[in-house]
């Protein structure tokens, strides 16, 4: 890694609610190293050559998921995604597609969070059991059913990379319909029938038209277009098969 | 009295942003050329049942320059849906595990896809063999 | 919240895709290339009296009803996505026009095939 | 402005405060709670955390062991009743988020499973791979949005405390979405606002971990104990300080010189062994790791890289298959952000920091002095550890401790009621005038990045791993000098909506009164001990003078009041604090005389 100094292009899309129309392009030229992610980029911009651009930042290490941004039209965390890539060409970054932009790199989230606690995310046990009882006991092979819907960080790139949520603000989304598939999938869970009341409507599943690039850009892996097509298939057997069998197929 | 006024981008033309969505495009337009190809056969089952003049009549179009260029088309786009389908297969199938291993989507899409290779040589032998 | 009819159509355009995957390519050659213009196969596969005998056949009806009825089914269900896609939300329209189309077609081939008399 | 009235307030939406709220909440539904935090929750700094959290588990360990190892780590600067109460209740709290879901990694019999961690006689650390921290943050987010008396205020700034008749009765807090503020009425106050490791320059911490918390409750006047001992992780990314869990080494990393040498052996350590041991080089505590990296470099024995000395953490023995599994993130972290594969090349490494060890004082129920005021987490004090905090301790501590504030905050709330709303008012009134002055002051020319560049500059040369007399000196002198220039400080951004600047601003206001505290604590001890490690003239542990806790009280401009407080000795009475092979012979001696005096 050469530590030299080169000099890059960085173009921001500004918006200002209180003075802006509409979004604006605003290039910046910044310094850097071969190890700085775009993150440090753009702090660099705040810190140097203009504090009145705004985003969100925190862990800088991919995990607590408020980084992520357009890097040329693409979604990602930005703290992971490096300038040297980018040079010497110059590279955009803009607020997450899809999601109302509120302030420069910063995006409305609260649809985001309203879905989230829709969905009752928590664990709604099979069988009751008192903490003197210990733990539930889970495989590891039961634990790999739902650990990898469980490692979402909540970085709203799938949503940035649907073009169905984009279309339609009412479908539920990648990121939120992977967490419900999580605790459906966990095999302490019991509140399956509950939750697809929502999973089974048109805003659930069914929302979805298997376009696959929320999988593609997440950082993590979960592989949201997994945790809801799979799902489609339970819901077309409960849908022909409630009347036979009450309780539906639920597993 | 909120100083917010969320700035909500046009969708307009989405499909041409990125790559991946071109490619789902593409996959989502064969559908237009499977729709196009079962009316084709439609009409030939409605000119059976008409009789066989009426059917030979479909044979002879279906030998017209046109209807060859059509069916090439066809064919090169089923083939595209053939891949596509298996390729999003992974998508669609709940995790499984062979000998204690993840099943890896991998796997799965070259399996579809050699199920479709078996198939269509199947179909054709029988075809074959019959006539 | 209401639950979706989606399984029914999402089921026919499956299947119809799982059908046109499988055999497809090899279903528009035959018929659409090789038999028309004498390659690989003998002249009369696709004649009156072959086709003719298929469609009296009850295995050959399904084959046939199945190919049509579904491919329309599956690209129905498509098409009414991709209106979808390029924005075109008048919902209730496409709908009809899409499924409708399907419906007919599938109609239509059931109807010819149950007259066609063995 | 907007007034909500709650029972209970809590800053910060992180493990602890999450934690807090839910036992609120369970404790009695009828009680409103109002969870306010700069970030949205699952944002919190715990998502960062990544090794275990401590619990005893295995039939082989005891209550006595984990005692033994925390009070020894904590080289007898622990409050002993707290600690006892602490690992009492630990594996009943993991079972407990256990029950809420968290994927613990399991064994293949179904139980929860155990890895090895530094300072740690028996394996007892729980672990859901390497990203510990953020299974457990967004399990309890999560499972707290079945509460529906838990309201929460996302992305809300807080501003100050309000102090009236002599307690807490409420915070006042910046909606960050529209720069308005909010007045939270309420009978008790719980702060979980986290460390303040970005007083320092190369950290693992996120950009939020600013010491709010701590810097609003000291300037009302509660003390800041033991804040000069400051955790350095030995293991981090160079220059960005990005960490490498201390399970890399539980999990059978080695550590190497330049010469490919593992010197911990040369620093009380040894022998070494090819297996982790439990005491035992790699597996020593962080403090002595640390010290061990500043010898190397001091003897000439790191290796040069782009970013500084570095010395070589070495998994590539584990193989691809088995890191992949345990230690997935470190693995992503080293390939993506250095292009080190670590199954194939030794990933390089320094010290860097990563946690405050001292906080608000608090009692063994997490409460301050000032009644209604609780703490919990990081940065508040209830003394369990002590000159070093052992790691896996801290996230058990949010869990612990973070339900024992609740219940403790909720029974304050119910026994006591609001007075004089309209001072209460008045107050908040006072408190949006002095922050809305820091945004529209005319006559700044200070600008923020500078003077937070300087700060940690200065804190990393005067509070590093070793310290002088002299260095600290500069450092609180400089310290003192940046405080005046705050009052200088320019905002550039005018806007009321996510005005970054303006909370940037505020941040570094309670960055700068830590330091400050950090720095002249650190002063003030004539000694070494734990992470705070002296070279000019006193580099042995002062039983005599400094068994004691440090006590730093706000002293308007000036310096703090140093102040210092007995540290409560229930059942370890201070010894040597040794490791490896010397550590086993320690604790054969302690033994003895145990039973010679018993």
């Amino acid at each position: 890694m050469a530590d030299t100094e080169k000099i890059i292009e960085i173009e921001v899309l500004r918006y200002r609610p209180e003075q802006d129309k509409e979004p604006v392009w605003q290039s910046y030229k910044v310094p850097f190293t071969d190890d700085m992610s775009v993150l440090q980029g753009v702090q660099y911009i705040k810190d140097y050559l203009d504090e009145t651009v705004s985003f969100r930042w925190s862990c800088r290490m991919a995990i607590c998921g408020s980084c992520g941004m357009m890097i040329d039209d693409k979604p990602k965390l930005s703290c992971k995604t490096f300038l040297r890539d980018y040079y010497p060409g110059k590279l955009r970054v803009e607020a997450l597609k899809h999601l109302p932009i509120e302030r420069d790199l910063i995006v409305d989230a609260t649809d985001f969070i309203t879905k989230l606690e829709s969905i009752k995310p928590y664990i709604i046990p099979k069988e009751e059991r008192t903490l003197a009882q210990g733990e539930y006991l889970q495989t590891p092979e039961q634990r790999d059913m739902y650990e990898q819907f469980s490692s979402c960080i909540n970085c709203m790139l799938c949503y940035a990379a649907c073009p169905q949520y984009g279309l339609n603000p009412k479908f539920t989304g990648p990121g939120i319909l992977a967490l419900m598939h999580r605790y459906n999938a966990d095999s302490r869970d019991g509140g399956q029938a509950e939750r697809n009341e929502l999973g089974y409507a048109d805003e659930g599943y069914w929302g979805c038209t298997a376009v696959g690039y929320c999988s593609e850009v997440c950082p993590k892996g979960v592989d949201p277009a997994n945790a809801i097509n799979q799902n489609k298939m339970n819901s077309a057997i409960n849908y022909f098969t409630r009347f036979v069998t009450p309780g539906g197929a639920d597993k | 009295m909120s100083n917010r006024r969320p700035y909500v981008r046009s969708m307009d033309g989405w499909w041409k942003r990125d790559a991946y969505f071109v490619s789902y495009m593409a996959r989502e337009v064969t559908s237009v050329f499977v729709a196009a190809y079962a009316v084709v056969l439609l009409f030939g089952l409605v000119r059976l049942g008409q009789g066989e003049a009426a059917f030979n009549g479909w044979l002879q179009y279906l030998k017209t320059p046109w209807m060859l260029v059509f069916h090439v088309i066809v064919l090169a786009v089923f083939c595209y849906h053939t891949w596509s389908w298996f390729k999003i297969m992974p998508k669609t199938m709940p995790i499984m595990f062979v000998g204690g291993k993840r099943v890896q989507p991998g796997t799965i899409t070259g399996t579809g896809l050699a199920a479709a290779v078996v198939a269509c040589l199947a179909l054709l032998f029988i075809v074959g063999g019959v006539s | 919240m209401k639950r979706s009819n989606e399984p029914i159509f999402w089921s026919l355009f499956g299947a119809g895709g799982m059908l046109a995957a499988l055999v497809g390519p090899a279903l528009v050659f035959i018929t659409g290339i090789a038999v028309p213009f004498g390659l690989v196969f003998k002249p009369e596969t696709m004649s009156y009296a072959h086709m003719l005998a298929l469609s009296q056949n009850w295995a050959g009806k399904i084959f046939i009803l199945a190919v049509i009825a579904l491919f329309l089914w599956h690209a129905a269900h498509r098409i009414h996505i991709l209106l979808h896609d390029f924005g075109v939300h008048a919902v209730t329209a496409v709908r009809v026009l899409c499924y409708g189309g399907a419906f007919a077609g599938t109609v239509i081939a059931a109807y010819t095939l149950l007259m066609i008399k063995a | 402005m907007e007034v909500y009235k709650a029972d209970v307030a809590i800053v910060g939406a992180g493990g602890a405060g999450l934690r807090a709220a839910i036992a609120v909440a369970e404790s009695d539904p009828k009680l409103k709670i109002a969870l306010i935090s700069k970030v949205y929750p699952m944002r919190s700094h715990t998502v960062a955390a990544e090794g275990g959290a401590a619990a005893v588990t295995r039939p082989d360990d005891s209550l006595d062991h984990h005692f033994n190892d925390t009070v020894g780590g904590g080289d007898w600067l622990c409050e002993q009743d707290v600690v006892e109460y602490f690992v009492a209740h630990a594996h009943e709290e993991m079972v407990q988020m256990e029950h809420w879901g968290c994927p613990w990694s399991r064994k293949e019999d179904g139980h929860a499973n155990v890895r090895p961690f530094g300072g740690m006689k028996i394996e007892r650390t729980w672990f859901a791979a390497d990203k510990t921290g953020f299974h457990m943050l967004h399990t309890l987010f999560q499972t707290s949005i079945k509460y529906p008396s838990i309201k929460r205020f996302d992305e809300h700034f807080c501003v100050d405390l309000v102090v009236e008749d002599g307690r807490v009765q409420g915070v006042v807090a910046i909606e960050i979405a529209t720069g308005e503020f909010r007045l939270i009425q309420a009978k008790a106050v719980i702060v979980a606002t986290g460390g303040a490791g970005r007083v320092f320059r190369e950290n693992t911490n996120g950009g939020i971990v600013t010491g709010d918390g701590m810097a609003l409750a000291y300037r009302h006047g509660v003390p800041l104990r033991d804040m000069e001992f400051m955790q350095y992780h030995p293991t981090c990314m160079p220059r960005t300080g990005l960490l490498f869990t201390e399970a890399c080494r539980g999990e059978g990393g080695f550590l190497l010189n330049k010469d490919g040498y593992r010197y911990l052996q040369d620093y009380g350590l040894g022998p070494p062994e090819d297996k982790p041991r439990n005491k035992f080089m790699e597996l020593g505590p962080r403090d002595r790791l640390s010290q061990a990296f500043w010898h190397e470099q001091q003897k000439g024995r790191t290796i040069e890289g782009p970013f500084g000395s570095v010395v070589n953490l070495d998994l590539r023995h584990l193989g691809e298959a088995y890191l992949r599994e345990r230690l997935p993130q470190i693995y992503e972290l080293a390939e993506e952000f250095m292009g080190v594969d670590p199954a194939h090349t030794p990933i390089p490494v320094v010290p860097g920091v990563h946690y405050t060890m001292g906080g608000i004082l608090a009692d063994g129920k997490t409460a301050s002095g000032l009644p209604g005021l609780y703490s919990v987490g990081e940065c508040s004090s209830v003394g369990i550890h002590g000159a070093n905090r052992l790691g896996s301790n801290s996230l058990t501590e949010l869990i612990v401790f973070g339900k024992v504030a609740g219940d403790e905050a909720a029974k304050f709330a119910k026994a006591t009621s609001i007075s004089n709303p309209g001072a209460i008012e008045k107050q908040a009134d006072a408190i949006q005038a002095r922050a809305l002055g820091i945004v529209n002051k005319a006559d700044g020319t200070e600008r923020i990045a500078v003077l937070r560049t300087e700060m940690a500059k200065s804190m990393e040369s005067g509070c590093g791993i070793y310290r002088l007399g002299t260095t600290m000196q500069e450092t609180c002198n400089k310290i003192d000098e940046l405080k005046q220039r705050y009052k200088k400080l320019k905002v550039d951004d005018k806007s009321k909506v996510y005005n970054t600047d303006w909370l940037l601003a505020i941040e570094l206001g309670y960055l700068l009164d830590v330091a400050q505290v950090i720095v002249y604590s650190a002063f003030n001890r004539k000694e070494s001990r734990g992470s705070h490690q002296r070279l000019d003239g006193y580099e042995q542990r002062d039983d005599v003078n400094y068994l004691k806790h440090t006590l730093a009280y706000y002293n308007g401009d000036g310096a703090p009041r140093i102040e210092y407080g007995d540290v409560k000795i229930t059942k370890s009475k201070p010894g040597t604090r040794a490791y490896g092979a010397a550590g086993v012979k320690a604790d054969e001696e302690r033994k003895k005389q145990g039973a010679a005096n018993g």
